[in-house]
């Protein structure tokens, strides 16, 4: 196998090191590439859509077709790891472990076993690593910062770089932190599997419905101009709000799907013990 | 609403995919209707478009109302058209009849399993309809995640061949998005009928030619050509059969459609046929694709690992007839790409109604069966027949062009090779028919000394089913006018 | 654009690329991975490709990586290539 | 030997992403554990995403973000100002954030069917799963 996956690497990088002989030189300014369509987004973009950020305004509104797409992908996988890992589980695991906050002293609950309520119990993993707490600590602090971040990043992608997918990512990131440094039940805690998973499905659903209202308005799909008359505003301005619109459904998709993911592969599916 | 047709086709399966995956977590029993009415909108909506097509011809939508080459655009002609409609009515079809199997099968997440096959629907839909090459490669992601998830379910070995189909079809999705970059650094467009105006300018640039081969390439492994063929076979023997059943008929068919797509609009028969002459080469790939195929499926002793072999060879028939270079052997292709859609559709079908009762799908465990599932076996005899190719059922029309583009083209390795496989075909199939008709019903517990009673499967299996084999004689019947009103319109006028 | 920078980054970057397949444990491997792809999302704001290295930090770096280890975590370390 | 340099020079970023590509389809193809089939398939994305940007790369040219750009008053000056050479090509960049994006949803997807793999079989070693599959 070793001998035929060089031989396969080889030949396919020899035909494409062959190919390079006819490309236009790096960076070269006058290379079809960058003759053909981009100029149109470069010098129109500002008059069409009123966005500064180029990329935004062909991600989301020339090419917003592929975006949406895109999206489309991200929920599928979302929906694909749920399918695949999820275990529902029918009774409690088989032990627990539970660890006295004040002394230190853990105990092991067999199946069946009940643990009388106390505050002074706390559930912990099988593998559980004593002394976090400087992780603990400063995850909690950092974490609403990094929201914060995220969301300036979802909502000032029109002016820099960022938009939904990178704002949606860093947003499910501090989650994804939460569960790490404490543990994933108080992740789920704060977000739990059906919000998580409606969540996942309505950020798409923003993006699609947003493109099916332009139909409805009798313009084409996606065609956001035809926002300008539910939004009191004119068709440029309206492309530029349509956008931010698309924007926040991709980052509630990519956001959700991103801790969903997670917490199926780190708990293989049973949402009881996380990484 | 008429002139929305090509965004509804797409638009419709993609929103109720979302709804229905948010019923799952509220009314598990939401999810068919929706499904069942979402694909039922894109199948009406594709009838209408295709007409639409017939009678003023090629139908134009921009997405977002920006011009191509600047926004994406929607290219449908007749060709579009035709394998649109198959491949709604193919996915309706078979979601009716699976539902019994998928809350058999899955009953804690019929939710996500309605979700992931809409949206795979959704996928291949798009794949048809779209007219720009970037497009195309996030469609085709779609429809090929959603199909990792769908295969992967079936127990056993299925995540392991879920797996491997997975490295392979992001190694072929990978080359496809590669060959687009190297067209798009040589010319500078995405758009299809852009990138067709550019090129001839270009044809002798060796960019073009690497972006022709790795596109190819790309697309051969999706479709499992014969070198590149070694997944399909357990991926689709060990996935659930409601998945299956949707899979088996309708992917290779579609990565076919793209393939024809891009020899015909993208790189023009001009370049792929006259320039390149490769023609001879791929033809002899497509025979011993033939020949392969045919063989490995003689050496199975499991129907549906059977039928998966047939499946590497239907797809040496397409790529072949595709490749003649000729009018009657690419009429032959895209007549095939419908019939082999509804014949393997039937069959695997036949599979589902018969794991549903018996839950197995070895040799062994078909004797007898014509004496308890008697509609099933006769649904199935009918699909063996047109596999086969014997008239009136539409395999044999099909057949009948790619063997007549075969001489036209002086192939006869090729026009040999349909009929080595036709013969196994026969033995293949009668040896199965000859099993469920002779041999007794072998009871798993060991007293079969009664005569079995009739246990069909339930209705609203068989009906689907039977509407597929009868669609397989009507389809049969009308070959003529499907030829002569769409078809003949596909092929442009440069194909002799 | 610096173009010796450039040329240094694309080395850092091959040579991740190679550790990451080449080292014996996967838990290592899916580190060498996000270093390799924080190594293409510098390349890339070089090239003047923001918004692309931006998007490559986070899921790349970040959320990539995170999914490797908790596979990894989940199921073992031990490879023989 | 001065246009080989020249060549070099203008070449070299094409080369060094056929390089990466190389070294993980190789990963795919040859390699035995399926977690490292799957780093594989990440550099071999990636690669393709550098690539697709190497086009997009504009000599003297700065980040496609216009900078006269702020809200109603800009859209009338800037429309006469914005000449195509100032900027990079943003498209490249677009789309290689879409494959960006399928790359993690491919990962994820591939992680979640290894661990699969891995909770039948006990080893993600393919030999090993392949000699537990012929014992049956």
């Amino acid at each position: 196998m070793k001998v035929i996956g060089f031989i396969i690497a080889v030949l396919t990088g020899g035909l494409l090191i062959y190919a390079t002989v006819d490309f236009p030189e790096w960076a070269d300014p006058a290379s079809p590439a960058s003759m053909h369509v981009s100029p149109h987004y470069i010098e129109k973009t500002m008059e069409e859509t009123s966005v500064p950020n180029i990329v935004t305004a062909v991600l989301a509104d020339y090419r917003g077709y592929d975006t949406m797409f895109e999206t489309a992908v991200i929920f599928s996988a979302g929906v694909v790891c749920f399918l695949l890992l999820r275990i529902f589980l029918r009774n409690a695991p088989e032990e627990r472990l539970y660890r006295h906050v004040l002394t230190g002293v853990t105990i092991r609950i067999k199946r069946g076993g009940r643990l009388p309520y106390s505050e002074d119990f706390k559930r912990i993993d099988t593998l559980w690593t004593p002394h976090d707490l400087i992780i603990k600590t400063i995850s909690r602090l950092l974490i609403p910062f990094i929201q914060l971040f995220g969301l300036y990043v979802i909502a000032h992608g029109h002016h820099s770089p960022g938009g939904g997918f990178q704002g949606g990512v860093i947003l499910g990131a501090s989650i994804i932190l939460l569960a790490i440094s404490y543990d994933l039940r108080t992740a789920l805690r704060r977000i739990r599997e059906k919000v998580d998973a409606i969540l996942c499905a309505a950020g798409v659903f923003i993006y699609a419905g947003t493109g099916a209202l332009c139909l409805l308005l009798g313009f084409n799909f996606l065609d956001y101009s035809a926002l300008a008359s539910v939004l009191h505003v004119d068709p440029v301005t309206a492309r530029s709000h349509g956008i931010l619109i698309v924007e926040i459904g991709v980052g509630i998709t990519v956001m959700a799907t991103m801790i969903w993911i997670y917490k199926n592969l780190a708990s293989t599916g049973k949402y009881d013990e996380g990484l | 609403m008429s002139q929305q047709y090509p965004a509804l086709i797409v638009i419709v399966p993609l929103l109720a995919a979302f709804i229905i995956s948010a019923a799952g977590w509220v009314n598990k029993r939401l999810c068919f209707p929706v499904a069942v009415a979402a694909l039922s909108v894109a199948t009406y909506s594709s009838i209408g478009l295709l007409l639409r097509v017939l009678d003023q011809g090629v139908v134009l939508y921009k997405l977002g109302g920006w011009d191509p080459p600047w926004g994406i655009a929607y290219y449908v002609d007749h060709l579009n058209g035709l394998v649109l409609v198959v491949v709604s009515a193919v996915a309706l079809i078979n979601l009716i009849a699976s539902k019994k199997i998928i809350e058999q099968e899955f009953p804690e997440k019929t939710g996500p399993f309605y979700t992931l096959y809409v949206l795979m629907v959704t996928g291949l839909l798009g794949i048809v309809v779209t007219g720009d090459a970037f497009n195309l490669y996030v469609l085709l992601e779609i429809a090929s995640l959603t199909g990792y998830g769908l295969l992967a379910m079936g127990g056993g070995r299925g995540p392991l061949a879920a797996l491997n189909y997975l490295y392979m079809g992001t190694i072929g999705a990978c080359f496809y998005l590669l060959g687009i970059g190297y067209l798009y650094i040589v010319t500078g467009s995405l758009n299809m009928v852009d990138i067709a105006g550019i090129l001839p300018s270009l044809y002798q640039s060796k960019a073009v030619l690497t972006a022709f081969i790795i596109c190819m390439v790309g697309v051969w492994l999706k479709m499992a050509f014969f070198p590149l063929h070694a997944w399909l076979p357990n991926a689709y023997t060990y996935a659930p059969s409601a998945s299956s059943s949707l899979i088996a008929p309708l992917m290779t068919k579609v990565m076919i459609y793209v393939m024809i797509r891009l020899i015909l609009t993208v790189f023009t028969p001009q370049f792929s046929f006259t320039i390149l002459a490769v023609n001879e080469s791929i033809v002899w790939l497509a025979v011993i694709a033939i020949v392969m195929g045919a063989v490995l499926a003689l050496a199975e002793r499991n129907l549906k690992k059977m039928l998966t072999y047939i499946i590497i060879a239907e797809v040496g028939y397409m790529v072949g007839g595709a490749w003649l270079g000729n009018r009657a052997g690419m009429t032959g292709a895209i007549l095939h790409i419908v019939n082999d859609a509804l014949m393997t559709l039937c069959v695997f079908l036949v599979v589902g109604n018969i794991v549903y009762k018996i839950k197995g799908y070895a040799f062994d465990d078909l004797k007898g069966l014509f004496r308890k599932m008697p509609f099933t076996m006769g649904a199935f005899v009918v699909g063996a027949l047109s596999i086969i190719g014997v008239p009136p059922t539409c395999g044999f029309f099909s057949k009948w062009y790619l063997i007549s583009g075969g001489i036209a083209a002086g192939h006869y390795g090729f026009v040999a090779a349909l009929l080595f496989s036709s013969l196994v075909n026969v033995v293949l199939f009668f040896r199965i028919i000859e099993l469920g008709y002779f041999e007794p019903f072998s009871d798993h517990h060991g007293h079969n000394h009664h005569p079995e009673p009739i246990d069909e499967a339930p209705l609203s299996m068989l009906v689907p089913l039977i509407i597929v084999a009868a669609g397989l004689v009507v389809v049969g019947m009308y070959t003529g006018d499907i030829v002569t009103r769409i078809i003949d319109f596909a092929i442009p006028a440069g194909i002799v | 654009m610096i173009w010796q920078l450039d040329l240094a980054i694309l080395t850092l970057v091959v040579i991740c690329g190679i550790g990451a397949i080449t080292v014996k444990d996967l838990l290592g491997a899916a580190i060498l991975f996000g270093a390799y792809s924080f190594m293409m999302c510098l390349l890339w704001s070089i090239m003047g490709a923001v918004d692309v290295s931006f998007t490559e930090a986070s899921v790349g770096a970040g959320v990539s990586t995170v999914f490797f280890i908790a596979a990894v975590f989940r199921t073992t370390r031990r490879t023989k290539d | 030997m001065g246009d080989l340099i020249q060549t070099i020079i203008a070449k070299y970023n094409y080369w060094i992403y056929i390089t990466l590509m190389m070294i993980g389809l190789y990963a795919m193809i040859a390699k035995n554990n399926l977690v490292k089939k799957i780093v594989g398939m990440g550099i071999f994305q990636t690669a393709i995403i550098l690539f697709y940007v190497s086009i997009g790369a504009k000599r003297g040219a700065t980040i496609p973000i216009l900078e006269h750009g702020h809200g109603e008053q800009g859209h009338e000056i800037s429309s006469h100002m914005v000449h195509a050479v100032d900027y990079i090509n943003p498209l490249p960049h677009v789309l290689m954030l879409t494959a960006i994006v399928v790359a993690v949803a491919t990962l994820g997807v591939a992680l979640a069917l290894a661990i699969r793999v891995y909770n039948r079989y006990n080893t993600l070693e393919e030999d090993e799963i392949l000699e537990q599959i012929r014992e049956k």
